[in-house]
């Protein structure tokens, strides 16, 4: 089992902070697919992602007990 | 004013030595909003040699819950932030050379600006430019901090040329995203927040501590309690088109800008932006309602007004800004509400 | 100004409601140094109805590296704080009423300001008005947040009467401890990273959304990229004197409070610590060698002396100050060199 | 075995970040004396202890495997 955590206002729009997900074996690509259509997120795509507090590439494959993090880029300045 | 700096040389990783070093170095900043005017006056307070600022803007009274340097009388003349920025730099510290400039950080702006540059300052309120920023720092060596916030919450994130991942590393493309501080607000200790982390990094590389320069990428949430630091060891991209082995600095070339044009006779300016991914239209409408605009549409644009602002959306992001032919404000508009 | 607080409504823990709430409600700030004039001047951009701030030192060339009010003028114009921040906030908001009053925050004073204010902002430089801010908030039942820096560490904890522990649960005694700005330094980054948290829960605790408030204990060094929360769940001691079961409050008591007296005819202030741990003076001696004070000294005494400043430090804590008879000024001096 | 954290001028005057110290059995306030003698700390009477990340008197007892912090309390402003 994995757990997945929202920052900011992916928060918001999922309505949980964060999610138990079953995701080994799958890229963080294909996690982002899952998650956006689960918890009805427009644009995933751009968001960054972190496994275990260190920057993963969508390509990267998740290992059971992993946890991942989602965070959206923002622009406000 | 001999004892002007004495708190800062006492703290001895800066020290008489790094103090000096401080008081010769070129610092530019970029955007003088929220994060801009913040991160100008701890510079100038700090003393740093000289401070160039760029801004496009004029202050609003909206401006004022959180842009530290601006007054309410700035809002009654309508100053540019560029100017009124450095009005009140120059009452701060008149040992600092202030250069302010009135206009739009295109990439051949920023290609001028950069030379001498020793730190380039992120405060802009769009990722076209920020994209820009970086492919100017890896073109000219010239590490750049970036910062960003909304709501209650930012990030911040160190980037030095041939040691660090870039942007581009960390994206590979602009994001498009819905939140802006236009649509989603943003609160006064976000901002602070977002400045502490730029300025103490500054302060690192003004000094050359390299050592001290955090490596991780920060993002934070003040009012739900998160700070969270993401390690960036594997983030560097080998075959990145910004800062990899064989760079084309995607974002200087005008494939990649937008493109902004008067359109002739209508009082109209039109915005093309480069890579369209797609605009949810009807999640746009949501927000622009929620903002107090009037908003028709169909699948294929909406139409929005409020106050003297009016303009047309497409689903490509293409967009036409009503009652202006001045290019960056209309831009600015358009950054503000898409990010 | 209509929509001079939209950014602010826009975020939804604030809204049209907490906006109104914002501008009902009292503040008072303890301090207008660093952090004082920082977190006057979100307050005041935020909107608060009353703030009120009172401070008893005058601008010196020294405090222009971070204290974000001030400028060069109020230096040349030896400018009370109070007076120069009251100044300053006006230009920038008009709707707050402010009331800035130059004086020490003696407990018999901070007794006298609490009445109908909603939230304490600490941003004094000692403990030992801390400790009275602490009892006063416990007394009338009124929130204070702590907020402390000191070259590039700080901290920050949210005390809410019959909620969470207070400031004595945690500390049991006024610390005996070394650093101040004035001996280790200071550098702007750690006081805006002080100010963000500390305005972050004020605005919580003005709008009143108690579940946002936070209920560590907040520490951060922004030059070694550190930051940790410590939960205080356990912290709460039901039997402290200032909020446990029987309170005394023991910090508003004359026995617990620095006496200071002018010695007649000699142009010095004297200055008794109320509990006294002892100074190690071969410590003091060599920090104050640092600073560029020429010492002397003895196992019992030591003396110091640089421009016009001449004082000698006793081992229990006492010191004379040479030079003046001005209390509040030889105080100052005293709580810069030794906290 | 326990590890000990310093924090801000504390990490400065011990001159490390952290140390590996056998302090199982024993309370703060010993714990406390044992760091101020071995790593030469003037004032560690007023720091406070974090054991795991959660406030500690001076009473408590450390486990085998905890983790302490100190940190100083600062008055600057």
């Amino acid at each position: 089992m994995n757990k997945v955590l929202f920052f900011a206002h992916l928060r918001d729009e999922a309505g949980v902070e964060s999610a138990e997900i079953e995701a080994a074996g799958k890229t963080v690509a294909q996690l982002k697919e899952i998650v956006a259509e689960t918890y009805k997120l427009g644009k995933l795509d751009s968001a960054m992602a972190a496994i275990n507090e260190e920057f993963a590439p969508n390509e990267e494959v998740i290992q059971e007990g992993d946890v991942i993090a989602f965070i959206p880029p923002v622009s406000g300045g | 004013m001999s004892t002007r700096y004495s708190r800062q040389t006492l703290f001895p990783p800066i020290g008489k030595e790094g103090q000096e070093k401080i008081s010769s170095k070129h610092v530019l900043i970029i955007g003088a909003g929220a994060l801009g005017s913040g991160n100008a006056e701890v510079m100038t307070r700090a003393g740093v040699g000289k401070l160039t600022i760029i801004d496009r803007d004029y202050v609003e009274a909206s401006n004022l819950q959180r842009q530290q340097l601006y007054t309410e009388q700035d809002v009654a003349d309508k100053l540019p932030k560029a100017a009124a920025a450095e009005k009140r730099l120059r009452t701060i510290n008149s040992d600092v050379e202030i250069v302010a400039l009135i206009g739009d950080a295109t990439p051949e702006k920023l290609a001028e600006l950069a030379e001498g540059v020793d730190l380039i300052l992120d405060s802009t309120d769009n990722f076209e430019t920020r994209m820009a920023i970086n492919d100017i720092a890896q073109k000219y060596k010239i590490p750049w901090i970036y910062g960003a916030c909304v709501a209650s919450f930012g990030m911040s994130f160190t980037v030095i040329p041939g040691v660090t991942p870039c942007l581009n590393c960390l994206l590979k493309t602009v994001p498009i995203q819905g939140l802006t501080c236009d649509t989603g607000g943003i609160i006064g200790p976000a901002v602070q927040m977002a400045i502490a982390h730029q300025t103490a990094e500054a302060l690192k590389i003004l000094v050359e501590d390299w050592e001290a320069v955090r490596a991780s990428f920060v993002s934070f949430d003040l009012w739900r309690n998160q700070y969270t630091s993401m390690k960036m060891g594997r983030a560097k991209d080998p075959g990145c088109l910004s800062c990899g082995e064989h760079p084309e600095y995607p974002y200087l070339s005008a494939e990649n800008m937008t493109k902004t044009t008067v359109l002739c006779g209508r009082d109209t300016v039109q915005i093309r932006p480069p890579h369209s991914e797609g605009v949810d239209l009807s999640d746009m409408a949501a927000r622009l309602k929620a903002l107090g605009y009037e908003v028709k549409g169909n699948p294929y644009l909406l139409s929005a007004e409020m106050d003297e602002n009016r303009f047309v959306l497409f689903q490509d992001g293409r967009a036409l800004i009503h009652g202006t032919k001045d290019l960056a404000q209309a831009k600015s508009i358009y950054n503000r509400l898409l990010g």
